[in-house]
């Protein structure tokens, strides 16, 4: 059907296992690659082929570009899918790929470095009188000067270092006498993180919504977008749930951020799947942030949503195939919503909490996809991103799709290790969430608001009753055999009796 | 068979006198039984759907309840709905040979709440520690977090150093 | 959000689920009943109340009307679904509901009671000039007139026992020379069979295809077709794999008979979700044959097609809601597949295969839904239609599907009892299954052809030598613990033991 | 460790001899290990991933096996990828005292091959009977289904009578 024979895909947990599924359905053969940690990963049992490729650490298996294509030869591959995270953005990869002739399943590496520096991207879209967020770029020396262009913008405005990430040498000022404090601490912590004091003004944008823009291009000249995801909330600046569309986007303004997202897409010469960042403000202007050069993690709400799988598109357009879609056959359909399911714990700061997977029972039935990358009996380990699987769901309108999402996050059970799961309930009962009402820093807002659990009396009291219930009838039956192959995490007890403790404690 | 059982969930804690019937052959795995709760009569038809999960039908409402023991000798960890529950069960014969407080008596091991780095400890041994002072900072999926005394009292014994590998579980230091 | 606040669901299984996941979506409690045999069913875990209506035998619960009210009454329920089979199409238990000021979720009773009588429905569409399977549908005594009739329908025609069923009585006579002895044997069939000789003639339609469509009415006055579903691949009149769009209807097609669809519902007073099944011959000529006044079994591939939620639909029609659709809304997108999947074994004649299911891995991702009645620890019984889940597939085009249904069929893994799911993956792979050219004798001939499974000697060999190698692997470990807890089902045993023998005794 | 390994699928059979290495403590639950299968030396790298589910990797191609013990000894029921293979294993040890064709000696127990009712009973105790030949009606979820003679033989005794209900694996009747 397509030109490859065989995929190396170059990842793991349920993107790895996500593209292989794609392979499948095209009929290519799969390859895994797997650490020490992933012998037993779902994406390792999936494939047709796996090779080892090294110790658990990343930097010593799925970020060794020499030995992964080491496996992409000994297999035979003729292409490598790198999924996200890992190699995907790293155009070092995409060009030795190329020079060991295997089809790297990206945008073209010259797109990949455009888009690879803030900077020099920042610089490109202001060249081509494309929207960012206002702000300098350089380095400001001076507290004057610093002072000048803030005026120029307007309060409030970010300081941040040149050389920055990770929050370091990041200071919001509110007006103008805070500035000087700011101006020096940021200088004086940019210099420790980063040996690198420069520091640059942006206006600050107060309470964005983060949308992006799916664009996707081919070798025959056609680019379109697949229309936009909500991406706002968000905690600690990660995104835990998508959806598509966004309540905050209507038909004129998506056909106006669509089209600036593909005039980005062709400034960078792009193909295959990209994703334009903005930032949206109150007042419905929006702003690039910056572009991701591969596949998202939520690419499955745009798929509900367009009816479009994303992946086979990919690898299709990899292979030389035209487009499947012109701009005008792209028709949004209903609502889609995904939820992040990860190994941590809502209650103990969202501390992860890798381990056996002792049981489990994943959601099903109508409107309802499972993205996942593990299994009854899989321990999660250490080392890497505690995503468990992403949940999605689609219904006919945002409401709907929110019902239908509560119903499945009802019908998800995870044993041994702690989820979000009930994290993402308490979420979908936030008035302003359910009426779209909110932007990136909602959910910080709301977990340091430490809004009190809704209270459902009855039921919730019933509950209690049941459990006391349950649990003398389990130690009625005996030594409790039957429930011995449910081992108690460690962590449980421990919490448990500590809380316990403290509970005791209180007058 | 009397059993004095003490469910906790979040910052909630409440406590019961149940009675069930004693196990006769034929009821133990599956059955309609009556029982009395804080006094109160009631009818539980219950059954093990799959190990360690039941489903109980109290009043014609039907509940489904997952049951693992954790650590402790009649300590549970129930979930029913999306609520999670601690419950200590202690029949009546046990309830005065382990008094009430045993959580008291006796040095705390603190274990590591997963496998990950030890990146600091905070106290030294013998130091006197307050009810959620920080004792130590463990390291695991590239995230750190603290780990907080869960009462006050002093630090008999530190278990591990700086640096070191910890699995799940493993004792980390001794509170007494 | 609807009228009702708790609904009972007088059924079991997968459909039983499907229902009350419809209802948490819309906010309403569900009360489930339930045999002996289903204590530990899930739709009985799944309600939020469960009531006991009888022994195993469906004659002594669920298709108990007295017992269902009762309980419909102690729970306070409002309405009453029905799902398939049991009550669903039971006039008198529709009417007994209204007696209880029940809703029932269906059609008036006047409806279920015209098309529950085949030929009351069979003169009510002549009378109003709609297409029927041309016939007598009247007693004929003599073989002159017999052949007389048979002459101006044309052979092949069929003679059927007008107090028929079960295939008895019924004669395919392919020209005039074989009337005589046909139409004795017919009558003394009849004769033995229903204690009536009474037989008719009914026009043969050779190779056709079971077209049926869906129609919804509400209560003011809006009457719509949701398009079709192909239902020709069937196993003894039994349907086993549906899809939509049908490979043998175009747009002009589906438009003639959508409405001839909605005027049969319009003449039999249709409102709430209904099926009108259609044959359609080699020339696209189609008759009525019957309709099915309640949810079909296949309904998700419509709803996977349109985008709608024909549970949700149902239910809040019958509180009283305007259908959310109009005619011109109904756009079907992509290409829709279900497989039933059976706990039947393929080798072995489809014989039902009860029993305990100790290992259950159930496919997902994208486009891949999984509507299941069961769960790992279940004891499919025996009492019962032995579905245990509907894999439904969706994807851009017909020939996306079938490739996505390979790739879940690949996917779902049931261990301790036999099911249809290798059977599946051989039809599949039909070359005239693949083109779209089957009639609903299709698969009855494939199967008396024996056609040899597709050879794919390379894999296959290696499968056996990893077979061999697991064997060991697996014994080597010890007295093989780990596997004890996935009990060896006796009739494997058996099985293996007798075809073993009978390999023996070969030359 | 040397295996005389039988496997039958479908209509199709095949044998072979398999060495393994003997089981060390370190590597019985997951490794890499040599083996030869007729003479030819492989390398397998195999763990269990569940209890009966294996994950081999041969050369670099991967593959799922869910493992099985049937009834005997030595027997097992593999599953790779669709198919289902029916897998005899003898050690050298056993296979002289066994013999080659154990399933032709001594009378054979045919058994229910799923719970169910007996409908009909087509044979006499004595009868000879041909492979192949109806010995029994058997009727589950209104289907009903006749149960075949595995070889020819005598009929030695039918263990049920008509309309009695079986379960699953109760012996039915005992082929001489």
């Amino acid at each position: 059907m397509t030109a490859f024979k065989k995929l190396l895909v170059a990842n793991r947990g349920e993107i790895a296992v996500r593209v292989m599924r794609a392979c499948r359905e095209l009929g290519i053969s799969t390859v895994a690659v797997y650490s020490d940690a992933d012998r037993k990963a779902l994406h390792v049992r999936y494939a047709d082929e796996a090779f080892h490729i090294g110790p658990a650490p990343a930097v010593e298996s799925y970020l060794r570009i020499d030995r992964v294509l080491d496996a992409a030869k000994r297999s035979g591959a003729e292409a490598v899918h790198p999924g996200y995270g890992f190699l995907s953005e790293n155009a070092e990869f995409a060009r030795a790929c190329a020079a060991e002739g295997l089809t790297f399943i990206g945008p073209p590496v010259p797109a990949m470095e455009l888009m690879g520096s803030k900077t020099a991207a920042r610089r490109a879209l202001i060249d081509a009188g494309l929207p960012v967020v206002p702000g300098t770029g350089r380095n400001l020396e001076s507290l004057e000067e610093v002072k000048r262009i803030a005026a120029q913008f307007g309060y409030p405005v970010m300081l941040k270092a040149a050389s920055g990430g990770g929050g370091k040498g990041l200071r919001l000022v509110r007006d103008e006498t805070e500035m000087e404090s700011a101006f020096r601490t940021a200088r004086s912590e940019a210099q420790n993180a980063f040996n690198d004091s420069s520091v640059y003004i942006e206006k600050y944008i107060e309470r964005p919504r983060h949308i992006e823009f799916q664009i996707f291009g081919d070798h025959h000249g056609n680019l379109i977008h697949l229309c936009e995801r909500e991406c706002s909330l968000q905690r600690r600046h990660q995104k835990v749930l998508e959806e598509s569309p966004s309540p905050a986007i209507d038909d004129s303004l998506r056909e106006r951020m669509g089209k600036v997202a593909v005039e980005i897409g062709r400034l960078a010469g792009y193909t295959n799947a990209g994703t334009v960042e903005f930032l949206v403000d109150t007042e419905r202007n929006f702003y690039f942030l910056e572009m991701n050069t591969r596949l998202q993690v939520e690419h499955p709400v745009t798929e509900e949503v367009l009816g479009i799988d994303l992946v086979k598109e990919q690898i299709r357009i990899a292979a030389g195939e035209p487009l499947g879609y012109g701009q005008n056959e792209i028709r949004q359909r209903g609502h889609a919503i995904e939820c992040r399911v990860y190994a941590e714990d809502p209650e103990n700061n969202f501390f992860p909490s890798p381990g056996l997977l002792c049981g489990l029972r994943v959601p099903a039935g109508p409107g309802v996809r499972d993205d996942s990358g593990v299994f009854e009996g899989w321990t999660v380990p250490l080392e890497y991103d505690p995503l468990l699987s992403k949940l999605v769901v689609w219904d006919r309108n945002r409401q709907a799709a929110l019902a239908r999402m509560r119903r499945a996050l009802q019908e998800y059970l995870v044993a041994g290790i702690k989820t979000n799961i009930t994290f993402f309930l308490r979420v979908l009962e936030h008035p302003d969430f359910a009426a779209g009402n909110f932007d990136t820093g909602f959910l910080d807002r709301m977990l340091a608001d430490k809004i009190p659990e809704a209270e459902k009396p009855d039921q919730d009291q019933e509950q209690e009753r049941i459990a006391a219930l349950a649990a003398a009838l389990a130690s009625r039956q005996g030594p409790m055999e039957s429930a011995s192959n449910v081992p108690a995490p460690a962590k449980s007890a421990w919490k448990s009796a500590g809380l316990q403790s403290l509970l005791n404690q209180r007058p | 068979m009397k059993f004095h059982v003490k469910t906790q969930s979040g910052s909630e804690t409440f406590e019961h006198v149940l009675e069930l019937p004693p196990v006769s052959q034929s009821s133990s795995s599956a059955a309609t039984l009556e029982y009395r709760m804080d006094e109160k009569p009631g009818k539980v038809d219950w059954t093990e759907v799959s190990p360690g999960i039941y489903s109980l039908i109290v009043s014609g409402r039907s509940f489904e309840a997952r049951v693992a023991k954790t650590g402790r000798n009649g300590s549970f960890e129930v979930k029913v709905g999306f609520r999670t529950f601690h419950v200590e069960l202690r029949d009546s014969k046990t309830r005065h040979q382990r008094g009430d407080s045993a959580a008291h008596h006796g040095p705390q091991e603190i274990g590591a709440p997963m496998p990950g780095r030890i990146v600091k400890v905070l106290v030294q041994e013998n130091a006197a520690v307050q009810a959620g002072q920080g004792l130590l900072v463990i390291e695991a999926m590239k995230m750190q977090n603290e780990i907080r005394a869960p009462r006050a009292g002093r630090v008999e014994k530190v278990h591990v150093r700086e640096g070191e590998g910890v699995e799940s579980g493993a004792p980390l230091l001794s509170l007494a």
